[in-house]
């Protein structure tokens, strides 16, 4: 390490070994949590965490884009799209392709040396540093926007026109065609009306049995009869299976609903 | 401390980053692997940039998130598509290109 | 003569055009279409007899003449002309051809009144005429092929006439097939005997073919075909002429060719187109004569058949069948005669001109007790006609008698010179003139027994053996005159062209000067052996069909007699010689094909798909095993390529 | 000048464009197209203007020169490579042009009905014909090796649709992709071949950037291994392309599923790429090679004419069997042409003509006849007695059928016989030999021949046959010009024999090189 080039601070040194362990169990955290929602939130600890390594590295700009885009934009992506295809969803881990997994690790480890040695055995130059190889030079931004508009100013509007033909990209294959005409408040109110033999209800649901107990949003509410109403409770709970019986009608004026059936 | 242990730790993350996507099968996560390498890389392009002085690394890095940006984009929508249509997120039922 | 040369083509033109207005025309020309085919026949006759009368009045050395009309084909060193040559022999064809055609036509007027396609038949007819005389026309051996097909085909439309909407209609077309392919066996040799004359002398022109063999200096000395090459030709015409004139081996399709109309089988398969082959032989005399073991063989073949021919005639009961027969004989005779060399060859023309006509006159005649007999056509339940078709009777009973030669009537005149030039030795072959002298005298006597047995069943015997409700009564004039013309023909063609030798003399110019040679045994001993035995015959057949009662159903017989009405199992040798094995050829060939070849081509995409098959398993369609396969595939290289530059290159 | 060659290949290439262009994109149901009904007159009009065309080209052609490559243009096309766009014909070259030209027209006046009505199934199929027209004369026209090669895969393309998309048998795909499978593996040999062309050329001091024009290659000296190589490449391909036992494989089956109209198309004309690159290519290019495999391309052409009559007379599909009599005279074709005398390869030059004509028509006709039966039978046993029912049918249909058998008067005769009486004394060994073994095919060809038009057209009529309509007039002005054809160079046959005649001579030439004493002899008996 050339000293007269580029110094690496203390602070610095303290933060990589804070940061870059706790990076890699996150990383890993991709490799071994069950649930996607896990993994993206590894992965966000990841990318936050690469924005400081930015940032300590001289490169303050790019560290906050990669706050924005990654964090902000790009993981916000993933989560939407992991809450449309499932949220609790939860991925199995165990292999159905035959040596899939022994060849997938084998692979991994394979280019965690291949790499690690090339990086060990390569010999770097002394390092520069940003400030100290642009000694007159601007702060980081303006400096990056040079170049940026400068030499690459091509490629910059190539890239967004990138950018235009993948959100049209994604329009167009999100699209669905529609097979059915569209429903206006006319018609889902005649289609209402027409369902009405078939036990469906026009007025609003009845809403749960509230008891001062709790906030019981989970008790289903009583009818005249004394019968419980299941659909007073939010389908949500009923399918997570969390609803309570109405715990103060007489066990006698009860007509108890088996576990099987509520769930139904 | 060293600089290039800042490479190093680039080249793990991109090890994990391509174990994840050999391994995973829910396709949304495999997609994170990718990204996981993206991001080592761009890590390596940023350690470069400072240690030659070059602001083209930097420069190269932006262009890889932007480009990245519009791949997400585009590949969730195609995850998206698929799941609608398989109701299954994961790419081993995508085999149609069986022989 | 050069003055009247340029209407030769109309010899052919005539008859060509009438052919095609009528096939052309369609039904416009229904009504009157017959009419013009006779016309167009005639016309052709006419022109013939004005040639001829010219010819008669030329110096004997420049009676032949080769009338150019245009180049035909030119290319690659083969020029052939489409030429005419009239000398003598062609125009003797002529008139036989457009006279005997002519009245044929004539009859076929009346004999074809009630079918529906009768302008058909005459345009098969007028083309059949015009291909005739193509053949007998022509100055080189390719045009003269050209007719030999073309009366080919018309021989094959005319025996397939009736090939729908009969009950034998189908039995009428394979019959027209046999006929075709046979020929088409024998046109092999001709074909042949081209090559074989275009690889020697360069040329297919009789005038450049024929002196080149005779060795006389007048072709160019390289082109002097030899005695083997000779052979080789003679050998290969000798074929086709087999093929064209019913000569064993390929004579069983003029039996079957019966099933064609009457006329058809009295101009074209007794008169005319069956004789081809005699006048190829005549035609070929120099590269005959070049060639003795190709003499002998066609000496062999006309006497094989002339027996032939003679013992299936005793035994059929089938009055046209039976003519066949003897017509199949009587070429035996000719093709005999054409082998014995210079001393033959007016006389098998001399026997095939007369043969012509009496053969024509016993069809035509033969056709007449058809018609009158609501077509039936067996002998045995024919009889006693001879009150009720007196004028078939009288003309079919001249040329009876004008075939089994007795004299004054024509048969004598020609069967009597051929049968004296069998018995003229050939030096070194003493065997030869006994052998074939006799076989001659043999088969007239057979022909004398076969040809009064046809007679008497038919017209004599004291009780009819017709089936139920027939009124035999005679057609119209339009089919008795040319019975009438050529019953005259018959009695009397052969005094008033042999007596004095006054045909021989005609056909010198073309066939050459015999030398005299004295037969074995003298002349008059010849004669009244030939007559005994003739009248011998005569008397056996009139004993058996006259005398005594014939059965209706035709007796078992000797052995011979079953295999003569079997054609003595030509057709079974055929079927067991050549069908079969050739059959069995082809299946093999076609099973060959399927499972040899096809498949043989079949084993590469097999073994491709195999290959397919077995690197499909790398393709599961999970994409992570792409993957996998991908990053592996990075790591490699990237371990190589640092193996081999960092390790190998200077650090 | 003006380039009539290269307008008679771009003129169909317009009209396909022209009339398959409202094809495109459309889907196979969809009928609303604007011009409904226009396309089989379009394309009619585009093929008759070609033969416009054609007579202009024929005005233009100095017969005296035959022998010479006439109505030639060259330009550089691909300059890098030595890649030149190069025309020019000879006698035989303009004749199969003319083949193309006059067949167009015909097959699609008979196929007027045959391809339904959807509109832009017309439209795909004329197209595709007219592009195959304008494909087959560009090979005949083609002087540079590359070029040719080129269009040789070229034809393929609309070839293989319009078997496997508009054929009429059940089995239309798998013909097609045998046919493809067969030509292409023909025609890598055949690239491999014109690749080590090109480099062997250049090494012997040809001009890198006209090394794959043919004159230019002409009498180059090649190496004797390296020309026999390449001489069996390009044999290789020709002899799938003609078919030639044992590579005839595709034919039968093509014969047997494509429509009546595109056998004309690909046996008469295609097909006689084949025997024309025979001609054209292989004996000038290597003339020496071309004299060491004569002997055994002879036994194999001898082998073929056999082989193809005794399956012919085997068939029980009537396509089939038409198609297994091509086997048969292609067999006749290469046997002149590998005898190398003047009248064998003027006799097969002539032959390419008259094939094409005589059995174009009786596939035509047979087309007619098969289109008439209720169930679109091949079968030849699903009919019978039908001269009385069809009389023009069945004597068009035989006429088709003798001239197939070289009935003399009829074109097929003439070529038939100069190849027989001339290869008879060819200089290969054993050609007198095998041509006397050839001489038989005649004999079987009345088998096959009279067997069939036996079988179809005699006899008391099918049941359900007894009141076809007879040919109506479409079809009889498809037959008659074929008829009439053959007819005329039947009786003079001088009018197309002036075209091949000094090109044969010159051919031989070539081949003859080693034995002057023999071309002496020749021209010797010539006079």
């Amino acid at each position: 390490m050339n000293p007269a080039g580029l110094v690496i601070s203390t602070g610095e040194t303290v933060l990589f070994w804070v940061i870059a362990p706790l990076m890699v169990l996150a990383a890993l955290g991709l490799l071994f949590v069950k649930r996607a929602v896990h993994a993206a939130m590894c992965l966000v600890f990841v990318m936050v965490s690469m924005a400081v390594l930015y940032i300590a590295q001289e490169a303050p700009f790019l560290g906050v884009v990669q706050v924005v885009v990654y964090t902000g934009a790009v993981m916000m992506l993933f989560l939407f799209v992991l809450m449309l295809v499932g949220v609790d969803a939860s991925d199995s881990l165990t292999e159905t392709i035959r040596g899939q997994r022994w060849i997938g690790l084998l692979i991994g480890l394979g280019l965690a040396v291949v790499l690690g040695s090339v990086v060990a055995r390569a010999a770097f130059p002394p390092a520069v540093g940003l400030n100290g190889g642009d000694p007159g030079g601007v702060a980081n931004p303006q400096a990056l926007a040079r170049v940026l508009f400068g030499d690459y100013v091509v490629a910059m509007e190539a890239v967004g026109v990138l950018l235009v033909t993948a959100a049209v990209g994604a329009l167009v294959l999100t699209h669905r065609r529609r097979l059915t005409p569209k429903q206006n408040q006319r018609s889902v109110a005649d289609a209402r009306i027409k369902a009405l033999p078939d036990g469906v209800v026009l007025t609003p649901l009845p809403s749960p049995g509230v008891y001062a107990r709790s906030n019981a949003m989970d008790t289903p509410a009583l009818g005249p009869d004394g019968e419980q109403v299941p659909q007073s409770v939010s389908r949500v709970l009923r399918i997570r299976g969390q609803e309570r019986p109405a715990p103060h009608v007489p066990a006698d004026e009860l007509v108890h609903t088996p576990e099987s059936e509520r769930d139904a | 401390m060293d600089i290039t242990n800042y490479v190093v730790l680039a080249a793990a993350l991109f090890a994990i980053g391509a174990t994840t996507v050999l391994l995973r099968r829910n396709a949304i996560v495999v997609f994170m692997g990718v990204e996981l390498m993206l991001n080592a890389t761009n890590l390596a392009f940023v350690t470069f940039a400072r240690l030659h002085g070059d602001l083209t690394g930097q420069v190269l890095a932006f262009f890889v998130m932007v480009v990245a940006a519009a791949e997400v984009v585009v590949g969730l929508a195609i995850i998206v598509t698929i799941f609608r249509t398989r109701r299954s997120a994961s790419v081993d039922d995508v085999n149609l290109l069986k022989g | 003569m050069n003055d009247v040369i340029g209407l030769a083509p109309w010899l052919i033109g005539f008859p060509l055009i009438g052919a095609a207005i009528l096939l052309l025309g369609g039904k416009a020309t229904d009504r009157w279409g017959h009419w013009l085919g006779v016309l167009a026949s005639a016309a052709s006759g006419v022109v013939g007899f004005i040639l001829m009368f010219r010819m008669i009045g030329t110096p004997a050395e420049e009676r032949s003449i080769d009338h150019h009309l245009w180049t035909w084909l030119s290319a690659g060193g083969l020029d052939v002309d489409l030429g005419i040559r009239l000398d003598p022999l062609s125009l003797t064809f002529v008139m036989l051809v457009t006279f005997v055609g002519t009245l044929i036509h004539v009859y076929s007027v009346a004999y074809m009144d009630h079918d529906p396609h009768r302008r058909r038949f005459f345009a098969y007819l007028n083309l059949f005429v015009a291909a005739m005389l193509t053949l007998v026309l022509a100055d080189s051996y390719l045009l003269l092929f050209v007719g030999w097909e073309g009366v080919g085909l018309a021989s094959y439309l005319l025996i397939g006439f009736w090939d729908t909407g009969r009950p034998s209609a189908r039995e009428n077309a394979v019959a027209a097939k046999k006929a075709f392919v046979m020929n088409r066996i024998g046109d092999m040799g001709l074909i042949a005997a081209m090559a074989l004359m275009f690889s020697a002398v360069g040329s297919v022109r009789f005038a450049d073919v024929l002196p080149a063999v005779a060795g006389d200096g007048t072709g160019p000395a390289s082109a002097l075909i030899s005695t083997g090459t000779a052979t080789a030709i003679g050998l290969c015409l000798l074929l086709a002429a087999c093929g064209k004139s019913a000569q064993f081996p390929l004579q069983a399709w003029l039996g079957d060719a019966m099933a064609g109309p009457t006329p058809v089988s009295a101009l074209i398969h007794a008169a005319t187109m069956v004789t081809a082959g005699v006048y190829l032989m005549v035609r070929s005399g120099p590269i005959l004569e070049a060639a003795p073991t190709a003499q002998l063989v066609v000496v062999i073949v006309g006497a094989v058949t002339l027996l032939f021919g003679a013992v299936v005639g005793t035994a059929k009961d089938d009055i046209k069948k039976a003519l066949a027969a003897s017509t199949m004989s009587q070429i035996g005779y000719m093709m005999l005669a054409a082998g014995l060399g210079p001393a033959g060859y007016a006389f098998a023309i001399f026997h095939l001109l007369t043969h012509g006509f009496f053969k024509a006159g016993l069809f035509l005649g033969a056709g007449s007790v058809m018609h009158a007999m609501s077509d039936q056509t067996d002998m045995r339940r024919f009889g006693g006609l001879s009150r009720f078709l007196p004028i078939t009777w009288i003309t079919m009973g001249l040329g009876w008698l004008a075939i089994l030669g007795i004299p004054p009537f024509s048969g004598f005149w020609s069967k009597d010179g051929i049968i004296e030039a069998a018995f003229i030795p050939v030096e070194g072959q003493p065997w030869r003139a006994w052998v074939f002298g006799t076989v001659a005298v043999l088969g007239a006597a057979i022909t004398a027994f076969y040809m009064t047995r046809l007679f008497f069943m038919t017209f004599g015997g004291r009780r009819p053996r017709w089936t139920e409700g027939q009124h035999p009564h005679e057609g119209s004039p339009l089919m008795w005159w040319p019975l009438v013309f050529l019953g005259v023909g018959s009695a009397a063609l052969g005094a008033v062209l042999g007596i004095g030798g006054t045909f021989t003399t005609w056909l010198e110019p073309v066939v050459g000067q015999a030398e005299h040679h004295e037969p074995v045994l003298p002349v008059p001993v010849i004669i009244t052996v030939t007559l005994v035995v003739v009248v011998l015959g005569a008397l056996l057949a009139f004993r058996m069909y006259a005398v005594q009662l014939v059965p209706e159903e035709a007796p078992r017989g000797s052995v011979l007699t079953r295999a003569a009405r079997r054609d003595l199992y030509q057709d079974a040798a055929n079927e067991t010689l050549v069908v079969l094995p050739a059959h069995g050829v082809a299946r093999l060939v076609q099973v060959g094909d399927r499972d040899v070849v096809d498949r043989g081509w079949g084993v590469l995409p097999q073994a491709v798909s195999w290959f397919g098959a077995v690197f499909r398993k790398a393709q599961s369609g999970y994409v992570r095993s792409y993957a996998a396969g991908m990053a592996g595939g990075v790591l490699v290289i990237a371990a190589v390529a640092w193996l081999v530059v960092g390790l190998g290159g200077a650090q | 000048m003006f380039p009539w060659l290269t307008a008679l290949i771009a003129w169909p290439l317009v009209g396909a464009a022209v009339v398959g262009l409202g094809s495109l994109g459309r889907s196979r149901t969809g009928s609303a197209s604007a011009g409904v009904g226009l396309a089989r007159p379009l394309a009619l009009l585009f093929s008759l203007v070609e033969v416009v065309l054609l007579v202009g080209a024929f005005a233009a052609f100095d017969t005296g020169a035959a022998a010479e490559h006439q109505l030639a243009a060259t330009y550089p096309w691909i300059p890098q490579i030595g890649a030149s766009y190069a025309v020019g014909v000879d006698g035989v070259g303009l004749l199969l042009v003319a083949l193309a030209v006059v067949l167009v027209p015909l097959v699609l006046l008979a196929a007027w009905q045959e391809q339904g009505r959807d509109e832009v199934r017309l439209r795909r199929f004329v197209g595709l014909v007219l592009l195959l027209e304008a494909f087959m004369v560009a090979v005949f026209c083609a002087r540079d090796v590359f070029l040719f090669y080129v269009l040789f895969e070229a034809m393929l393309i609309p070839a293989y649709f319009l078997i496997g998309g508009f054929g009429q048998g059940a089995g239309r795909r798998q013909a097609a992709v045998k046919f493809l499978m067969f030509s292409l593996g023909g025609g890598l040999i055949m690239l491999a071949a014109v690749i080590a062309l090109y480099f062997l050329a250049v090494g012997a001091g040809v001009d890198p950037s006209r090394a794959f024009l043919v004159d230019e290659l002409v009498g180059v000296d090649l190496g004797a291994t390296a020309e026999r190589l390449m001489f069996v490449g390009f044999f290789i391909a020709f002899a799938i392309k003609a078919p030639m036992v044992p590579v005839h494989s595709w034919l039968p089956d093509v014969a047997g599923n494509a429509s009546p109209g595109t056998s004309t198309l690909l046996i008469c004309v295609l097909d006689k790429v084949g025997t024309f690159g025979m001609l054209t290519l292989c004996l000038p290019l290597f003339p020496e090679a071309s004299r060491w495999a004569a002997p055994f391309v002879i036994a194999l052409a001898v082998i073929s004419v056999l082989y193809g009559a005794i399956m012919a007379i085997m068939q029980t599909d009537l396509l089939r069997l038409v198609g297994w009599t091509s086997v048969s005279h292609f067999g006749f074709i290469i046997l002149g042409i590998f005898t190398f005398t003047p009248l064998g390869t003027a006799g097969s030059s002539f032959m390419m003509l008259n094939h094409g004509l005589a059995t174009g028509a009786l596939f035509l006709v047979a087309g007619f006849l098969v289109s008439r039966h209720p169930e679109k039978s091949q079968r030849i046993t699903d009919y019978r007695g039908l001269r009385s029912v069809t009389p023009v049918l069945a004597g068009t249909f035989l006429v088709a059928g003798l001239a197939t058998l070289s009935l003399p008067g009829l074109a097929t005769f003439v070529s038939e016989i100069m190849v027989l009486i001339g290869a008879f004394g060819g200089a290969p060994a054993g050609s007198a030999a095998w041509t006397v073994a050839a001489i038989p095919g005649v004999v079987l060809a009345a088998v096959y021949v009279l067997l069939t038009y036996q079988k179809i057209f005699t006899g008391a009529p099918a049941e359900g046959l007894e009141d076809l309509p007879d040919l109506k007039a479409r079809e009889r002005f498809v037959a008659a010009p074929l008829v009439a054809g053959l007819l005329v160079l039947g009786l003079v046959p001088g009018l197309a024999l002036t075209y091949v005649d000094a090109p044969a001579e010159q051919s031989a030439a070539l081949t003859a090189v080693d034995e002057p004493a023999d071309a002496a002899a020749q021209m010797g008996s010539d006079k």
